[in-house]
């Protein structure tokens, strides 16, 4: 994430964004791994092969704008500005995670950075993005809100309520789609009828389609679209065009049932967003095969230390189970 | 002290609210030019503005949603929900969402929002617009709620829930908009978790909710005049509870009834009821009795849905069986 | 309610809709007077100004055809071939109403004529006209539902929910968008962002807009449309400017801090859906005005009778009250 | 007899019911190919196809409205709500429209059908996808709710739900999907209504709902080892509540423990122990105790997650100390 706005037009810019993309990966690759070797307790959502979605619109993004997220939520988290070790620390239910191992991947938070939070429920945050706009148009700040969701969650009737409101007093706010093709073990022409995009304009609010395998793309119409929503032209809504490589958790293993190798072969190999822009970057000149492959390392180790750390992290104290229930009241059943 | 009405009390709290902290405003339905319905916030855009005072589409999850969002973010958004019963509407916003911001984020985040809503029947107003559905947010753990009895108290605890740092919910009966109480001029809060003893006793304790603390003071009344002497209590917070001062009650008096214009199957009077059981269990002389909502869908008729809510009548003759000893076990 | 799917295109057609609509502004003159003299439990809604809507759509309908309805929804229960004394029964809480009182105003339904209910949540109906569609379909008959709502229910998530599913499965329901310019005391272009029928297309649902006033071209769309739904065409969507002559509700009588009295004037003059339908009737030959005018006074009196026999009628037994709270436990608290 | 899953015994009441009426369908999201996330409808859709065992888009409230329209107009929807947390997303069109259709309309319309979701936390799924929220819709008139505690009830719960003509809610633990009951492979229904006296004892009456009753049976295990005799009563449905059936046994008993999932306040603990201290006053030699979860929202990390239930260590402890008589005021 930068902290001005701006395009992401020079080299640092770029190879921060590759680092990014690759920390995603890296991050999940570890999970993952946290998952099959039994370590992480529950489960959770892969956000691999999404990585330039959110990556190429947190770039665009300031430290105080705003983003709410999803039950796939480690991508977002991580292109936001947050840490691996508490965010591994919060995987695992311990107490140095983001929110003190209460709230779990699928509530994992970073409210310094302004990430408001995964969310467990489809569709639950679209309201919280929008009150977030609502807050930086009656603040007089110029702060934006992203607002992540998938495919599955357009089919929610608060997208609407929300949408409407947004168009009706032009808040700050972009409608993020990240159309993976899925929701849960179903594709989105089966459960979406018309044109997604239609549906925002419908309400009066540009719409746009992009590729979400394209960093580039996505950063410089992510970029555009928070300096005119900070000038009041909001809201915008963008259809991110992208695909998810594991199951839709990670439990999820045999899903020939619902789509074919071949499709995930053919996205993995052949519109990955890390190889495209490796390539890109190398191809260009910004950097060096060499350079990159030692930034992999880098990342990866990072990575194992934070996991390493975070499995031996304590969990919180028992006391702490009915603190936080209440701001004002230290322990709610005492 | 001057008698205002409850609806006046409301929008004097917010008046001052609105003034005191410029990072509240109102959102809801026709609050703006019309001042709702029920005309209760009449006169609040002229001094706030639209900005401050905002006018929705009929979206009620929606703009919850955006409220709690609001209140994540640095605001503090005042909701008014036009019908209690439309609760169900908003029940994911305000029960996954609000109230479990602060816990879910250990702490970090707050979601500091009051949703004004209300409660009643008898208003001829048919099902879906005469329920009392305070249990349902009242089992939700983050939520506050409250309900005020009177104007005095609505004007006090409102100014209370918007500077409480978490999601409130104020229930007023729709009923009572018109009723008048003394309120001071000075400014005052009334503080959460604080029962209100509205008059002692020393036979029965009378636990009322909302506008049942009237049909308890006028089931007192009734009894003073056959010499029975009646406490009648006012939580005025469900959550917090002031469990202390009702089970202090009780085990003066030995006897209690919960009265709440909510259904009383799973509701709200099953748990002062048991709560009292369990603490006061050996000062007890006869079961604590409940008098809730009938367990039915509020019907239109006025020959049907009167019968549906406890009346002082029925609360007294209730009484006076437990003081004499008939009711050991309540049918 | 014609028994037979056909365009009203002849006389007794054309004189059982003016009679209809005749009969919906009689029901609701006499219902105002009952709230004005004190007579009546509660507030209702008036549907005065509206009548080319139910008409024109419920003379496209066979009594097996189901509708659902609003809290505006006497208007809608005429049309598919109500009752007086039923309805005024209701209205006042009478033992005799269609729910044996105990629905009221804004609950009441007429399930012998497919009507399956007013309702008191805006937007409350849109999944149950939905489900009657895929009833239909499910069960293989030809039925169609019209699921009748207002400008302000498009705000209402629900709304967008439902034509999602009713699109992709292609149910035989038709959205009717009543249009008549506020939701309570709010225009509707303050609370919906650009285009109603956009929405609807949005899903790929067909939408049209029609002049609600106009009874013939209400009936022939409707017509036309059922006919489509029937043969599996469905869903289809209807926007139908009109305008409702009295306030919000019987209550709303000082309201020209929201609309003026222009331009109630200029609706109630130059557009009224009977005077347009009577000069046309009489313009064509048709009818006369003394024919028309024995309607008239034979539906007053008709009115003035059922209000007559509503007021004396007797009020449910109060054992009545723990009744139909279950199927099958005769009293619910016994 | 045969030992099977509850999924699986799900799965058969759904088949069984699904061939003997052929107005039935199963509705809800990857309910068909996928047979749910907790793969307890496979095989369904294979028989009864796509027309009957139907795919929705992520709309809870739609397809939930969607289903009251169904079961008013001829056909019997069976909604599957993927988490028994989702339910507030719906409560408007299960509260102020199924469960109030039959009254509203004097008795001329029904909506028959049935919502099955589920209850459970310690699944580390977070606060969105623990809850257990059955009291909700237990304080709604209109609606019946059915808590099956093991493959044994599930099966013949669920059958019963399908035929009866009124709203019926039905909570399945997810904790137990896997865990394996005796069940018949004759037909067989288990009326609404009826509590199921699981073992009978004479010190203290366990009552437990959903998979707590497992808890009051190994508590009663233990229990036993010490010489108090724990009577164990499933009330099987907690709407309609056979009170007759709880009132004996606590007469006999004269103690009595009422475990559950929900959140304790405000939930259905409270109502059972009220009706109990109501109704069998004079028979308690002490107070009836309650045990919830906790008021908090679930917690996501294990080591917090655990303290949250009831277990039966915990329940046992409390019974002990009923029994000694050191419980006279519960703390
Ligand atoms: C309200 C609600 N309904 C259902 C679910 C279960 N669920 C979790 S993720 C998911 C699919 C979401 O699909 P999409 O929005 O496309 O996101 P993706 O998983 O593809 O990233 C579903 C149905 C839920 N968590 N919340
Ligand atoms: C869910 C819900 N929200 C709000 C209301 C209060 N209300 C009743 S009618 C109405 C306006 C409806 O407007 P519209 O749909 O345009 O119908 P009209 O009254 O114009 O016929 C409102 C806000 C309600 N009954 N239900
Ligand atoms: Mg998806
Ligand atoms: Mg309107």
């Amino acid at each position: 994430m930068s902290t001005e706005t701006k395009t992401a037009s020079n080299t640092e810019d770029y190879l921060r964004m590759y680092r990014q993309m690759v920390r995603i990966r890296t991050f999940e690759d570890n999970a993952n791994q946290l998952y099959l070797s039994a370590k992480m307790p529950g489960l959770t959502h892969m956000y691999s092969g999404q990585e330039a979605v959110a990556v190429g619109i947190c770039e665009a993004l300031k430290v105080s704008d705003k983003i709410t997220s999803t039950h796939r939520g480690h991508g977002h988290c991580v292109a936001k500005g947050a840490n691996f070790k508490e965010m591994f620390c919060e995987l695992l239910g311990k107490e140095e995670g983001y929110c003190r191992g209460k709230g779990g991947s699928m509530h994992i938070a970073d409210q310094s950075n302004g990430n408001l939070g995964a969310n467990a429920i489809v569709g639950g945050s679209m309201g919280i993005a929008t009150g977030s706009a609502f807050t930086a148009k009656m603040l007089g700040k110029d702060d934006v809100t992203v607002c992540f969701f998938g495919d599955g969650a357009t089919a929610q009737g608060i997208m609407y309520e929300v949408m409407n409101m947004a168009a009706l007093w032009n808040l700050p706010v972009i409608y993020a789609c990240e159309n993976n093709g899925y929701s849960e073990y179903t594709k989105t022409e089966e459960i979406a009828a018309g044109s997604i995009t239609a549906r925002a304009e419908a309400f009066g609010i540009e719409a746009f389609q992009v590729d979400g395998q394209d960093v580039l793309a996505v950063n410089t119409l992510a970029t555009d679209l928070a300096a005119r929503a900070r000038k009041g032209e909001g809201p915008f809504f963008i259809e991110l065009m992208t695909y998810r490589y594991h199951g839709h958790h990670v439990g999820d293993i045999n899903r020939e049932y619902y789509r074919t190798k071949d499709e995930e072969k053919d996205w993995k190999e052949n519109r990955d967003p890390i190889i495209r822009f490796r390539t890109h970057l190398v191809v260009e000149g910004l950097a060096t095969e060499e350079e990159l492959d030692a930034f992999n390392a880098e990342i990866a180790s990072d990575a194992e230390a934070a996991v390493a750390y975070a499995l031996d992290a304590k969990y919180p104290d028992v006391s702490e189970v009915d603190m936080h229930v209440f701001t004002d009241i230290k322990h709610a059943l005492a | 002290m001057r008698e205002i009405t409850l609806s006046q009390a409301v929008n004097e709290a917010l008046a001052e609210e609105m003034r005191r902290d410029p990072t509240t405003f109102i959102i809801g339905e026709d609050v703006a030019e019309a001042g709702t319905p029920f005309k209760i916030l009449s006169g609040l855009v002229e001094e706030f503005g639209t900005k401050r005072v905002v006018d929705t589409p009929i979206s009620e999850p929606g703009f919850v949603g955006l409220a709690v969002g609001a209140a994540m973010t640095g605001t503090r958004p005042i909701v008014d929900l036009m019908f209690g019963d439309f609760i169900f509407l908003i029940m994911d916003q305000l029960c996954n969402q609000a109230a479990k911001t602060h816990y879910m984020s250990g702490g970090k985040m707050t979601a500091p929002m009051v949703l004004r809503t209300n409660l009643g029947a008898t208003r001829r107003s048919g099902a879906q617009h005469s329920q009392s559905l305070h249990a349902l947010v009242a089992h939700i753990p983050g939520l506050k709620v409250a309900m005020p009895s009177s104007a005095y108290e609505a004007k006090g605890l409102l100014k209370t829930a918007i500077r409480d740092n978490n999601p409130v919910v104020i229930f007023e009966d729709k009923l009572m908009y018109q009723d008048k109480a003394g309120v001071p001029e000075k400014e005052y809060l009334i503080p959460f978790g604080i029962a209100n003893v509205k008059r002692t006793g020393s036979d029965i304790t009378l636990i009322g909710t909302s506008s049942m603390v009237q049909v308890a003071e006028a089931a007192a009344d009734i009894l003073a005049l056959e010499g029975i002497s009646a406490e009648v209590i006012d939580p005025r917070t469900i959550v917090p509870l002031d469990e202390g001062t009702l089970i202090k009650s009780v085990k003066k008096t030995s006897r209690a009834i919960i009265i709440d214009e909510g259904h009383q199957s799973y509701g709200i009077t099953g748990e002062i009821a048991s709560r009292l059981n369990e603490k006061a269990f050996y000062y007890l002389d006869a079961p604590v009795l409940r008098m809730g909502a009938m367990d039915v869908p509020i019907p239109f008729s006025p020959a049907l849905e009167d019968i549906t809510v406890p009346t002082p009548e029925r609360v007294a003759a209730n009484a006076r069986k437990l003081c004499a000893g008939e009711m050991i076990h309540a049918t």
